[in-house]
């Protein structure tokens, strides 16, 4: 615990003094610092990267893969998710794209 | 900006990069791509020539009265065709179970809705970004001085 | 010890936080307000690469259908569809954002922060 | 089981795309920042390439890439270049 708290002064002291930044510039390094080595705890709970018995393949891409082309026809799975499975999804894009333009026109064409 | 290198580049490389956009909207039920991308490529290679030429050039290519129009009536043809799946008695966007016909696999005309809906997206995302670029390069005004 | 190999195992999360991280910095740090916007876009990247990086198997195909599911291993097709709908709405996002900037440049004639806070407080 | 040498192809894309986010927030000229930007989006649609999604790295490298530095080069050209 000490070893942290002595890396920590240290690193502050060398950003301060070192590297010549300003007070701001040190707590905003610390506070970026703080969130990613909080994320990378996170990192360490995860379930390990490329293993095909992870959670994350349950039932849902089993059913997407297995029945995709009887259900809907198409080889490309992806475009069958978003735009038969996941249809709705799509419709809301579309929506956002459109919300967009009208956004954009009301901003830059108005008095 | 007057360089003829990149004029005769562009006005070369366009008419490839609008077909290689209608092979990839078309194409996206079979393989990678689809009405996103397929519309991006297509509306970056009008705005290729409108950036290589001038403004003048590329709004003759589409006007923003037809950008306006093909845009609203790729979102309107998107919910009319998920409607037809009401219509026939089915959910909204359905596709085999309103009776859209789902063809052979692995050939062109296949998956029935999928392939409609793609081809009115590529139209919509196409006519979006033209819209988008030309509004935020343009003045205030309609005839403004921008290049 | 066990925590730094489970780390150095998930590189790819690791990465795609390391960017998450550079982008907030960025984000803080410049008064720029387009550089704000690409460091915006950064994140989103970085947020798009933990979800895809989390459906990947190793030697998994492309989804694209070739052979019975229980004969090829496949990459899981939904992290992939999810984020392409966020690639748009990314896009969407910044088109917004860059309206907004050159309308503050017409209205100020900057685009750097705190020169418009210094008008603001001048006015 | 795993190729070594496409995982030395995926680390070094992974730092490429480290350096290209830090240079992006170093550069003063915006416009070589929009630059380095696109470079990074191109990187990026390799790297999920590399996972095994074209899909996305079509979406990607057309609309992540193409569009958004399309979209940043305009409001430069109404705006001012140096940061």
């Amino acid at each position: 615990m000490e070893d942290i708290l002595f890396i920590i002064i240290a690193a502050i002291f060398a950003m301060r003094y070192l590297l010549r930044l300003q007070a701001r510039g040190v707590f905003t390094i610390l506070l970026v610092g703080l969130i990613g080595f909080f994320f990378s705890f996170t990192v360490a709970e995860m379930p390990p990267f490329g293993d095909p018995n992870n959670p994350v393949f349950n039932e849902i891409p089993a059913r997407y893969m297995g029945e995709g082309i009887a259900d809907t026809g198409a080889v490309n799975i992806v475009s069958s998710v978003i735009i038969d499975y996941r249809a709705f999804d799509t419709l809301g894009e579309a929506t956002v794209l459109f919300v967009a333009i009208a956004a954009v026109i009301a901003t830059l064409k108005s008095h | 900006m007057e360089d003829q290198i990149v004029r005769i580049t562009s006005r070369l490389v366009a008419p490839f990069i609008q077909v290689y956009g209608i092979y990839v909207i078309l194409h996206g039920h079979l393989s990678p791509g689809g009405g996103f991308s397929g519309g991006a490529i297509f509306g970056a290679s009008l705005v290729l020539v409108a950036l290589s030429f001038n403004l003048e050039v590329g709004a003759k290519q589409i006007s923003h009265a037809t950008a306006s129009v093909l845009e609203s009536g790729g979102a309107l043809g998107f919910v009319i065709t998920g409607l037809v799946g009401v219509a026939v008695g089915a959910n909204f966007l359905a596709n085999r179970a309103a009776g859209f016909p789902l063809g052979e696999t692995g050939e062109f005309f296949s998956a029935g809705a999928i392939f409609i809906i793609t081809a009115f997206l590529g139209v919509k995302v196409a006519s979006t970004i033209v819209t988008l670029f030309y509004n935020i390069i343009e003045g205030e005004d309609k005839s403004g001085d921008a290049h | 010890m066990e925590m730094l190999i489970k780390i150095v195992h998930n590189y790819y999360y690791m990465v795609a936080i390391l960017l998450f991280v550079i982008g907030m910095h960025t984000m803080l740090t410049h008064s720029n307000l387009i550089k704000k916007v690409i460091a915006m876009n950064i994140m989103d990247t970085s947020v798009f690469l933990m979800f895809v990086a989390v459906g990947y198997t190793y030697g998994g195909a492309a989804p694209i259908i070739t052979a019975p599911a229980n004969e090829v291993l496949y990459v899981n097709p939904l992290p992939g569809s999810l984020m392409l709908t966020g690639i748009v709405v990314a896009v969407s996002i910044t088109a917004y954002a860059l309206s907004l900037v050159v309308k503050i440049y017409r209205y100020y004639g900057t685009v750097d922060y705190d020169e418009i806070c210094l008008i603001r407080s001048q006015e | 089981m795993v190729d070594v040498l496409t995982e030395v192809l995926n680390v070094l894309l992974l730092l490429f795309l480290v350096v290209c986010a830090i240079a992006v927030a170093q550069i003063r000229d915006m416009l070589s920042a929009v630059i380095v930007f696109a470079s990074f989006g191109l990187i990026m649609a390799i790297v999920w390439q590399q996972l095994s999604s074209p899909d996305v790295a079509m979406v990607e490298a057309a609309l992540g890439t193409g569009v958004t530095t399309l979209l940043l080069i305009a409001a430069i050209s109404k705006t001012r270049r140096a940061e």
